[in-house]
């Protein structure tokens, strides 16, 4: 048993909180939600030069090929700094969804392009006016080869180069000129709608020998991991702003109710984190990955909002101010809450997996 | 017992010519939600025009004193005043003026006489809009911990100092406040209550977008709290309610109307629009209703609206009935405020995504679902933190080995004056 | 609106207390359960002279008629006294039971003798190894007239004159004597398994208008009132324990841990007691007091083991010695939670009531 | 990472020389639920017996020093000696000598060559059991509020008080606890550690009996507390450990063993068997966990009960890795507490009344489910209420513009030492 990081992954870790402490600061992410702004592009060909556009994408594509725990590492510090971007959805859920299709040309072209970062691929799956029941129930059909439809809280589409969408038999790839996109307003963050009118979809990936959820399983993980280094990051503003903020005489840490707040966070936090590094672990390890990711993502999920809503207890009204920085925190705890499945349908999944 | 109101054959009558009135002078579109800021400013030029066509009918303020501009009427008037500009969408006074409310109750019970005549009549009539100024940046729950000083200047005070978290957009016509009089003096004796005209040179406003912009019961996306600076304001002394260095007294009065609301009679408006939306939209093929996981869901949700809303029920009656409240008021507060944020998870659960949105097209609830998801966020800090909430409950209460406090701790002639101001 | 009660309420209300006071000190309740009994039989012998085992049996049966608020008051203050005993079973569930069914000589004879003290009719109900699926799944089937069968977790079976049980075609009323009854052990209180072996059932009942779990809606008001009297005990007890007990030199009650413990069983308290109050009122206006019922009851099902799980908090360790007498309360809060139906279950029938 | 322990071929051989005594010494029927009171001290007589013969291996304190009678095994063999008595349902000790656990740490710590030679190889050769003596009736969370008097008079200490809440069932050889040394001290400075001989003249015993009788890990329903009551009772000054009132300190060590727990790997017993239950019982005609609601309320709980057992195998590795360790014991022992109060309803709910009742036809889960019912509200408070886990927590966060705290304030020796015993 060793619950430490090996020394490559401190590597990664720390080389991603210098690259967020030096490119994303703070104030740049609170000004560009106050302008509306979704992501910074250019951050793009950083993520590229880097390598991580390719952390998952097998070696033999150009990727780095990365263990899950060291690519979960990645989106930890990611979502530490609130920093928006489709890697998520192009770097994690398409290239789980492309190594899940039988291997192919095609694949590995695409499976290249997202890793030197030429390639954005974002999944669109979502149906309008349905619940979530697992990517097999996204598909769309085809009339005459064409396809035509509507896909909705599409992750950073805007970003997109091209869309991946589950047709029958199998998945297609769309080039993002052929739809149009449009942003969903609110607080949900970077969320669209997706139209395809009568586009050609030409040859599909097919399914490989596990299901498309099964394939998701690292995706799960590291949209979890993001979702911890967010309760991470809240608990530090949270354990800093109960030391400086003064009522009554004395730094509101010292009563109860503050400290309660923060020990629901740290609670939430911490059991979020484990699971996600033990599903880490079980995929790498071939233990039930499945299953374990379902805890990990669900557990997260759940545990983002609440950490979120302790944050505010302890700061009040500052909390609820944008400028301070918090909300970007609070704006993806329920963006990402039902991204890959609703916290409740993943835990049937998991049950299903656990072979119970 | 009896939990519905019953009414009187003079009450109906009363009714008749409320819903004529109404009928004839209530504009269209009143109850609509904005969608841009200038929709949103004419629509404040409404209500403010349609509250000082109520004001001049002294039904703006029903319960405050004829001879100061209110409307002099009894509960029985009052509850049906109410009942009719509710079923309109609006409310008593037209929502713009939670700070003339709060002020006026602190003025009838503070003021003196001439303050009364100057100070009522332009809130009860409409005329001017008001706005608490209390908290600080420094000073929040520690309401008693603020910094901005008044300090006597011949026959002026003079200001130094800001307040933050106020107000909403399209701005107000008058501030009231509490400012340190005596810099030297004891915690909770050194502060005054003053009643100040907002245009006195000096003062500067910005504006504060929130998470949650709305304010003052607006479904109004476009609005903003401020931050408002006072640099060597002059303040005429005679704006100083309750004596000096007595304003924590005074602001017992509005704290606790604030702190424990009136109560109310009413069923929750998100929960009206969630169970229309879960009746009417389809999901799957099927109104979520029929959905057997949504309903248990919209069951659980409707149980606890339903504990805040017979909670509500019962301060209502309370102070319907004069009786004397304890811990009732906050205990309401702190229950609405914890449940309605546990209601963004609960409705987020029960509604998808859609429930993120504003969108014309997926936005459940017609959006009221996505300002829900950051009002159930915001609201948990004004007017008393959860925090705060539970504070109160507990020294009402008794918890502790302390005495356990009365509400507002007004005297008798407070209470039973307060009863009046807030039915 | 008038939220107060009725002269005519405050003094059943007192008079019950009174009653408690005086015949079912605490200490006695400690020292029996301590002892494994389950009841004094000889407080239905007052329960009879006051009239309260006829207090929903109509007039012309003998009963006194209550309303449901009168009568739920007697059961708050038994509740408030956790005096254990027949009656919510017999006075409530089987009387509410007799009135679903259709007017009858032997359904009124029934009604007189309940009212009279001389029958303690108890429904025996639950089928093993089913969940509970409302009054109509519970029904036994009858081989050749005869009755045979087992009915588990039936309240207070030990102190019965007659089981009602529910057969094809109504109700059956049973002489406790053709059946044999044994004491479930454990945490549950006054819980049996009762065994039918070939009974004859004569005449049944026939079912009436409504559904005989409709029928049960003043005792699931009833029996939600006598949780909402164990919690205003609980109430008591601890903000009287949060002032006289002291740690770190100060009452525990200054402790903001303490006194959130005490705010959420005030607010589980009163969530439930005016649940109960409306729906007692919604019953004798008209106004679905069917759905309200439910709802005042799964409501009061889980407050109350919240609030004691808030009183055990509050009392610490002298909590769970079974001498302090609060463990009198959270035995009630847990043997009560599922009598008339699951809270979850009580929830979807309200939705159904409710119409939607 | 790696979760699973991984053995090397020298802990594969001590294993198959463990699992072959055991086979050959351990008795039938020791980890059966005794059903009266005359098997529970049976099965307690097999568990001493058993004690003993794993004493004289130095199997029984496995991390203790061999010249005291300890095994003065490494954590690889300790490892493997736990996993396998686990799997019989044991544990080191076999349970019934949490006080000697506890006792044993703080004389390592703090004990003289002389008091270690005494104390310590009766306890780990099995020939006594001891029980920590802390609590009083108006001392719980308050620990240092005790006031059980021990006055010195020439060589020996005069003990007058009483303690509360102690031990279980068929006694104990040994009582270690503190008392107030120097009455007119400071609080945290007037008190002094001592470990005593149980049959030392003047102390009785009353037995308490509590909603759930269990203690020390035992499923046995016939168990007790016990109050105990020192009245003149004279013990040997030498039996004073870490110096004349330096009490306070010693029970830090003891302390933080208790409330930190030591960590484990172990899956929730209770979930193995409420997950076996489910497959196996029928309900509605079908097995429970084909039934979908069941199936969600299952995944909840596992979800639950996985973030408990996570994070304790997290503080088993660090004590494991020697990693220095702040809220996280209080933090696991919190979250268990309040998870197992939660799983109580959430069994309940499951299951339904099964889950009350012991009976052997109805109780769920051949009555552990009747059982964790009970233990799930007892078990909030020894060893640290929830209250007193959270206080620990926020100071070891450094929350209130306090330094964070380490686990245990016992330096770097004691730290060391601890993590040996705990391992």
């Amino acid at each position: 048993m060793d619950l430490s990081l090996s020394d490559s992954q401190v590597l990664i870790r720390d080389s991603v909180r210098i690259f967020v402490q030096r490119h994303v600061p703070r104030a740049e992410l609170v000004r560009q939600a106050g302008a509306g702004e979704v992501w910074d592009p250019a951050w793009q060909t950083l993520f590229a030069e880097a390598g991580w556009t390719g952390a998952l994408v097998p070696a033999s594509c150009g990727g780095l090929e990365l263990d899950p725990l060291s690519a979960a590492l990645i989106f930890e510090e990611l979502g530490r700094g609130a920093v928006p971007s489709p890697l998520l959805a192009s770097s994690a859920m398409s290239v789980g969804l492309l190594l899940g299709c039988a291997e192919s040309e095609q694949r590995d072209a695409a499976l290249t392009a997202i890793a030197d970062g030429t390639m954005i691929l974002i999944p669109a799956l979502r149906q309008p006016a349905s619940s979530w029941k697992g990517v097999a129930a996204t598909g769309s059909s085809l009339v005459d080869g064409l396809l035509t439809g509507v896909k909705v809280f599409v992750p950073f589409a805007a970003a997109a180069t091209h869309f991946l969408v589950t047709v029958e038999g199998g998945l297609a790839i769309v080039p993002a000129e052929a739809a149009s996109v449009r942003l969903l307003g609110g607080f949900i963050q970077a969320a669209y709608e997706v139209t395809f009118s009568g586009v050609a979809v030409g040859a599909l990936l097919r399914p490989g020998a596990v299901s498309f959820d099964h394939s998701l399983s690292v995706a799960r993980i590291v949209a979890a991991a993001y979702q911890v280094g967010g309760m991470m990051e809240m608990l530090d503003m949270s354990v800093a702003h109960s030391n400086t903020r003064v009522q009554f005489g004395t730094p509101i840490g010292r009563f109860q109710r503050v400290q309660d707040h923060i020990i629901r966070l740290l609670n939430a936090m911490d059991a979020a984190k484990w699971a996600v590094y033990e599903a880490a672990w079980a995929i790498e390890s071939g233990r039930n990955g499945v299953g374990r990711s379902y805890l990990a993502c669900s557990t997260a999920c759940d545990s983002a909002i609440e950490a979120a809503n302790a944050a505010h207890e302890v700061h009040a009204a500052i909390g609820s101010d944008p400028r301070f920085g918090l909300t970007l925190y609070t704006r993806i705890s329920r963006s990402m809450y039902e991204l890959l499945g609703s916290p409740g349908w993943q835990r049937r999944q998991m049950a299903d997996a656990m072979g119970w | 017992m009896e939990f519905e109101l019953k009414y009187t054959p003079a009450q109906e009558a009363f009714r008749q010519e409320v819903t004529a009135w109404l009928a004839a002078n209530v504009p269209d579109g009143v109850a609509v939600r904005p969608r841009t800021f200038e929709e949103s400013y004419a629509l404040y030029l409404k209500k403010r025009a349609l509250g000082r066509a109520l004001g001049v009918k002294g039904w703006l303020y029903p319960s405050g004193e004829k001879e100061y501009g209110g409307g002099g009427l009894g509960l029985d008037q009052i509850v049906v005043l109410e009942e009719e500009t509710a079923r309109l969408g609006l409310g008593l006074p037209p929502y713009y003026d939670s700070g003339g409310k709060m002020g006026a109750a602190s003025i009838r019970v503070w003021g003196t006489e001439d303050q009364k005549k100057r100070f009522l009549p332009p809130i009860y009539t409409g005329a001017v809009r008001s706005w608490q100024l209390l908290t600080e940046p420094t000073a929040g729950s520690d309401l008693a911990g603020i910094k901005m000083t008044a300090i006597r200047d011949g026959d002026v005070y003079v200001f130094n100092g800001q307040k933050i978290y106020i107000g909403s957009h399209h701005g107000a016509d008058r501030y009231w406040t509490i400012a340190v009089t005596d810099p030297k003096g004891k915690r909770h004796q050194n502060v005054s209550w003053f009643m100040i005209d907002s245009a006195t040179p000096g003062i500067t406003t910005q504006p504060l977008y929130m998470l949650s912009a709305q304010s003052e019961g607006e479904t109004d996306e476009f609005g903003h709290k401020n931050i408002i600076f006072f640099d060597n304001v002059r303040v005429p002394a005679d704006c100083l309610v309750g004596g000096e260095n007595n304003g924590w007294k005074v602001a017992s009065t509005h704290l606790e109307v604030e702190h424990s609301g009136q109560g109310n009679i009413r069923t929750n408006p998100v929960w009206i629009a969630l169970l229309a939306h879960c009746r009417t939209q389809m999901r799957d093929g099927r109104p979520i209703i029929e959905d057997p996981e949504a309903r248990e869901k919209l069951a659980e949700i409707y149980s606890r609206l339903e504990a805040v809303r017979l909670l509500s029920t019962r301060n209502f009656w309370m102070v319907y009935a004069g009786e004397k409240r304890s811990y009732h008021g906050s205990q309401t507060s702190y229950l609405r405020k914890t449940t309605n944020l546990w209601l963004t998870k609960a409705i987020h659960d029960l509604l998808g995504p859609e429930a993120l949105t504003s969108d014309a097209l997926y936005g459940a609830m017609g959006g009221i679902a996505e300002m829900q998801q950051r009002r159930g966020i915001v609201e948990q800090h004004p007017g008393g933190t959860t925090d705060i909430q539970r504070v109160v409950i507990a020294r009402r209460l008794g918890v502790g080995a302390r005495e356990p406090q009365q509400a507002g701790r007004l005297g008798e002639e407070g209470m039973a004056r307060k009863a009046a101001v807030e039915a």
